[in-house]
């Protein structure tokens, strides 16, 4: 049979989002792909030069539509490091509780996602059932089950409302309880073991050539987290350990998720801890005017260029679900960011999907797309 | 007869169907219209007729059945809000497929395009009139009935690989050949595990092969031949955890991509009746048909029509099976499906006939009756 | 860290009997939900109402949600015309410019009463505005049903969003945590002409005009033409909307701290 | 590891192509360099210096020049270094890094097309994130938004 080009995608059910994956194949052989990106770019970047430093806040939920808290996180600390601000150290807790909360949402969205693809139908709905608890904990301080706009410049939005840690931790037994069905499923069904031993094989020094970061690359076997290698907000004030696996295929970066979201309930213990025994200011106590909503605004355009408010360049990388997530913010004294550049962990991770994907079956390019954890909100921005 | 059956029912309709119209008529009509050939002529018509409304009724039953089912494996209700239960779901849907236009792509050959998925539902439907669901089915009595049911059984690759091919879809194309290597492959095994009931029961005949279950069930001393049995039996319906050609995640709709309005109605409802047609005779060659063990109280056995109760749940339940397999499975790839067929099932279906063979020389077969779990 | 990676003590889930181990989970499952699944019939049973939010958590046997999960929703929005100040600022801090002030009856003719007018088809909840109302009588509430076969419908015009305020759905009680130290109004005295539309324009009345001294002329230097008032801002009083800053015609007054 | 001499490492290979070493947040620091010296640098911060992994490229618009950065990770450091240099807007020309670091492929394209800048010897300088044939360059200052434009898009598939 000759070769020929398929299009999967924009509108197909491996894509998880609008992308395009052509797919040279012969047979049922994969010889060569080819990533289309940007059905979804909105030009998040251009629409920020364009807004207060708070008001883009609103538009990093959308970059991730399954981990809106790590990428508010992200633009968080690279603007507070451009304007010169210090949050509170109990806002810094807030975060790493949203961070750790989305990273196991974000998770379970992946697994019930990743099951899918593969034709498992149940537990699909067990994931997206056990993440809407997640969910549920988000709104109760965020008022929001997705776009949150929760964390400010200078701090957070609000404090925990009452009674929210008692409850948390109850999710959290919860979780630990489904995770340990969520391995029978899987690990313990010999077609799961099958379909994804040795499948998608990208070893770790290939990784680092193609910029590949997050699950992918510590299934390889490379310890790399940057919440132990540069450790922001107070990551470095937490026990955990960095998920690893060796075997750099399927299997591995499932094993690595199971493991990361066990380790975030561990740090979400801690977090909780920490929360109920220190109270106090979630926001810094003294912030300029002009950083937007909610605060009013400075009125007639070009008036604060007068008043001299100091420059500076902000740049932070975060461990987002996905992987290595940057951000760099350029302040030039206005009023607006005068430049924000992000760089998507998935951006890279798809960018490399020819060392991946080729060799492997048509039926294969499900199961490994989705241990990549594909969000194309945060790959065109 | 002295039992009542779905055909004595059919058989007395007919007689006073033409009794009544003889009376109207003169002499000579009124004698030819009331003789025996031309009631058991307009009987088999009706019983036809019964039959091919039960057969889709049941289908849509089932549909239904599988839906609540999958939808508690699920952690959900499934359908609920049309009918009882959502009893009447199926029917809303089918409603709505049927008011919607048939779409045919522009470079799709129109002759292949609707005649496949047509052939598909009728070749499927076929099979209803051979399997014999209670005693008196005629049909089923046939000598060589079983081997007919499974010769029209493995029609349905050729009309699923020529609407496939006739999409003129990359992914139609991909999922008709992923269906026709599939079907043809587990056809083998598929037979080879008849051949051990033919075996044991020393006929081709369904109901033959069913009153010999009197005493005990076939599924205790064929356990091997079941196992092969129902695995390529998940296969040729195309039903998780081998309903590759149908994979929605890498080939949208597989054979079915193009297909919209009646004409997918077709494939899913052609769909279902085979997987009727599945169940029914995994329940017919392994679990005793419309026999029940003795120790089950005369009472539930002897009302009318209770072969055919006793029938559809045993059906329903196997179908069960098929769906819990289907909630707690992911599906296998094409060449590990195709390995396991050639070189896994086929040595296990032989193994089975063996084994069968077996049994019936050294004469160890009555053994099983004394099993109270088995049949009795 | 002493411990090792968790990775390597955790046991491998490895499969029994091929599928023996899924199948088991899934028949378990079933077996659970079949007494009550964990979904919630929607349009009958609804999260925010609070008898089911109650039912069901017991029901289900696992933490639904936290408390008043549903009272901080930011759905469609409520709004407390009676106490609306026109101040303008939920318009400023709308990310999305879906924020129209419209003039409503029972301002007086020179100052007519402008309340905020949402667009939903733009609106993206984000609670900016609710977070900056001073007054505290634009909020958000648990309504979050707007399907409707027209789009001139989605917006909300203030009378409409009284109507949602009168419904007496629970209101977001969140509170945004305000900088103890927040920015002033501050004057820079030489740019001032005293035309008091600062004054004017205030929504809260916190800026009183007092008289300053005319200073003596010098010879040969001329006294720029003005009246010889000067805002005092009351800070306690002040909202920090910046209408002051907006319509000032000479640019003297802008946001700093207060020494 | 110890900090490293940026200074000392690479003055040597670069030359008077180094035009300065600047303290950078969370960063080991930003090295800007003229833009001739882009692959002798490139080649000199990943393998003398150990910086393997190319975490992102970018470009910013300051309207007289646009400048081009890099932002490389080193896993034996465990820390980020800066790489920036500028190109006249006129003539926005500067080599490839993907010959050094193949994950700047992707990233290149994008700072082609939406900041303008062109990078010489690119393996496959096609559009990522916009339309094929878009000409405009949405990141530079000159284009203004709340200015819907006209454009027909040409599609890839054909």
């Amino acid at each position: 049979m000759s070769e020929m080009w398929i299009n999967m995608g924009p509108q197909h059910p491996m894509t998880h989002g609008l992308w395009n994956l052509r797919v040279l194949i012969d047979g049922e052989m994969i010889v060569d792909v080819d990533p289309e990106m940007g059905y979804l770019h909105r030009g998040i970047e251009k629409i920020s030069e364009d807004r207060h430093y708070n008001e883009v806040i609103t538009l990093m939920d959308r970059c991730c539509y399954v981990a809106g808290f790590a990428w508010e996180h992200l633009y968080i600390i690279a603007s507070e490091e451009a304007l010169h601000l210090e949050p509170p150290e109990r806002a810094q807790y807030l975060r790493v509780l949203c961070d750790e909360f989305q990273r196991i949402a974000s998770h379970l969205m992946w697994y019930a996602a990743f099951v899918q693809d593969l034709g498992l139908m149940s537990p699909f709905l067990y994931g997206m059932r056990d993440r809407d608890l997640v969910l549920d904990l988000f709104q109760s301080y965020t008022g929001a089950r997705m776009t949150y706009e929760y964390m400010r410049v200078g701090g957070v939005r609000s404090d925990l409302p009452p009674g929210f840690t008692d409850h948390a931790r109850k999710v959290l037994d919860w979780l630990t309880d489904r995770f340990v069905e969520y391995d029978q499923l899987c690990l313990g069904s010999d077609i799961f073991r099958k379909r994804c031993d040795d499948l998608g094989t990208l070893k770790a020094t290939d990784c680092v050539t193609h910029g590949v970061t997050g699950p992918m690359l510590r299934s390889a076997g490379q310890k790399r987290d940057l919440r132990k290698d540069r450790p922001y907000a107070v990551y470095d004030q937490l026990e955990f350990d960095v998920a690893l696996a060796d075997s750099a295929d399927v299997t591995g970066r499932y094993l690595v998720r199971m493991e990361e979201m066990r380790q975030s309930v561990r740090l979400l213990r801690q977090v909780l801890d920490w929360l109920d025994r220190h109270p106090g200011p979630v926001l810094a106590d003294r912030l300029p005017r002009w950083l937007g909503a909610p605060y009013a605004p400075v009125g007639k355009e070009g008036y604060l260029l007068k008043r001299n408010y100091p420059k500076g360049v902000g740049f932070s990388a975060v461990e987002e679900p996905h992987g290595e997530a940057q951000a760099y913010v350029v302040n030039e004294g206005g009023e607006h960011p005068y430049r924000v550049k992000f760089r998507s962990p998935v951006f890279a991770n798809i960018s490399a999907a020819r060392q991946y994907l080729v060799g492997y079956h048509v039926a294969d390019i499900p199961p490994i797309m989705g241990s990549v954890d594909v969000c194309v909100g945060e790959v065109d921005r | 007869m002295s039992t009542i059956t779905l055909y004595s029912v059919s058989y007395d309709l007919a007689s006073v169907l033409l009794g009544a119209l003889g009376s109207i008529l003169p002499g000579g009509a009124r004698a030819a219209i009331t003789s025996a050939d031309v009631v058991t002529g307009l009987s088999v018509l009706i019983f036809g007729v019964i039959l091919l409304a039960a057969s889709m009724l049941n289908t849509i039953l089932l549909i239904w059945w599988e839906r609540k089912l999958l939808g508690r494996f699920m952690d959900r209700r499934g359908a609920m809000h049309v009918g009882y239960a959502g009893l009447l779901q199926n029917f809303a849907d089918g409603f709505k497929l049927f008011r919607k236009d048939t779409v045919r792509p522009r470079e799709a050959d129109p002759l292949g395009f609707l005649t496949g998925p047509t052939a598909y539902m009728v070749t499927s439907m076929v099979i209803f009139g051979i399997l014999p669901i209670s005693t008196g089915w005629n049909s089923g009595a046939l000598p060589l009935s079983l081997l007919l049911a499974l010769a029209i059984f493995s029609f349905a690759p050729l009309f699923i690989f020529v609407s496939a091919w006739s999409s003129n879809n990359k992914y139609s194309l991909m999922g008709g050949m992923r269906s026709a290597a599939q079907m043809i492959a587990y056809e083998v095994p598929l037979l080879l595990a008849v051949v051990a009931v033919v075996i044991v029961s020393g006929s081709f005949s369904l109901t033959t092969i069913v009153t010999e279950q009197q005493n005990y069930w076939y599924w205790g001393p064929l356990v091997l031949a079941l196992i092969v049995f129902v695995a390529a039996m998940l296969a040729e319906m195309e039903r998780i955890p081998f309903d590759l050609p149908e994979a929605e995640a890498e080939l949208v709709e597989g054979w079915n991509t193009e297909y919209g309005g009646m004409l997918f109605a077709f494939f899913m409802l052609a769909d279902y009746l085979r997987a009727l047609v599945g169940s029914i005779l995994v329940v017919l060659l392994f679990l005793g048909g419309w026999t029940m063990p003795s120790w089950v109280p005369s009472a539930a056995t002897s009302f009318p029509l209770a072969g055919i109760v006793w029938f559809m749940i045993k059906t329903y339940l196997v179908f069960g099976v098929f769906v819990w397999i289907r909630a707690s499975l992911p599906r296998v790839r094409t060449d590990q499906l195709l390995r396991v067929g050639w070189n896994r099932m086929i040595p296990l279906s032989l193994l089975a006939v063996f084994l069968a063979a077996a049994l019936v020389i050294v004469k160890c077969l009555p053994v099983f009756g004394c099993l109270p779990s088995v049949g009795g | 860290m002493a411990t090792p990676d968790a990775s390597d003590e955790k046991p491998r889930d490895n499969p029994i009997l091929w599928v023996a181990r899924p199948m088991a989970t899934a028949a378990r499952q079933f077996t659970k939900s079949l007494f009550r699944p964990s979904t919630i019939v929607y349009p009958y049973e609804r999260l925010e109402d609070p008898q089911f939010r109650d039912r069901l958590e017991v029901a289900s046997g696992k933490p639904f949600g936290v408390g008043r999960v549903w009272d901080n929703y930011r759905g469609v929005h409520a709004l407390n015309i009676a106490t609306c100040i026109s101040c303008n600022l939920c318009a400023f801090s709308c990310p999305d410019i879906c924020i129209d002030m419209v003039t409503v009856p029972g301002g007086d003719p020179k100052h007519p009463k402008k309340c905020p007018q949402i667009d939903y088809g733009k609106c993206s909840y984000c609670g900016f505005c609710s977070d900056a109302c001073p007054e505290g009588c634009l909020t958000m509430t648990t309504r979050y049903e707007l399907s409707t076969p027209k789009r001139s419908e989605m917006v909300y015009s203030p009378e409409k969003l009284f109507a949602v305020f009168r419904s007496k759905l629970p209101m977001n009680p969140i509170r945004l945590a305000r900088p103890a130290n927040e920015d002033a109004i501050l004057l820079d005295p030489p740019l001032c002409i005293g035309c008091n539309a600062c004054a004017r324009d205030c929504p809260t009345g916190c800026i009183t005009m007092l008289d300053v001294a005319k200073p003596e002329a010098k010879p040969g230097e001329k006294l720029p033409r003005r009246i010889w008032k000067e805002p005092v801002v009351n800070d306690s009083d002040c909202v920090r909307c910046g209408t002051c800053i907006s319509v000032c015609p000479k640019e003297c007054l802008f946001w700093g701290t207060r020494k | 590891m110890e900090p490293v001499d940026l200074t000392a490492a690479l003055g040597p290979v670069l030359g008077d192509r180094l035009l300065g070493v600047e303290a950078f947040p969370r960063s080991a620091g930003r090295i800007r360099f003229e833009r001739s010296g882009a692959l002798d640098l490139f080649r000199a911060v990943r393998d003398s210096l150990g910086f393997r992994h190319l975490s992102m490229v970018g470009g910013i618009d300051w309207t007289d020049h646009r400048e081009v950065f890099y932002v490389v990770w080193s896993d034996d450091r465990r820390e980020y270094l800066f790489l920036s240099t500028d190109v006249p807007a006129d003539d926005p020309h500067v080599e490839s890094a993907s010959g050094i670091w193949p994950s700047a492929n992707w990233h290149e394209r994008e700072a082609w097309e939406l900041v303008g800048i062109e990078f010489d010897h690119h393996p496959d300088l096609r559009h990522l994130l916009t339309p094929d044939g878009y000409e405009f360059r949405p990141l530079l200052r000159s284009f203004k938004l709340h200015e819907p434009e006209e454009l027909e898009v040409k599609t890839r598939h054909v």
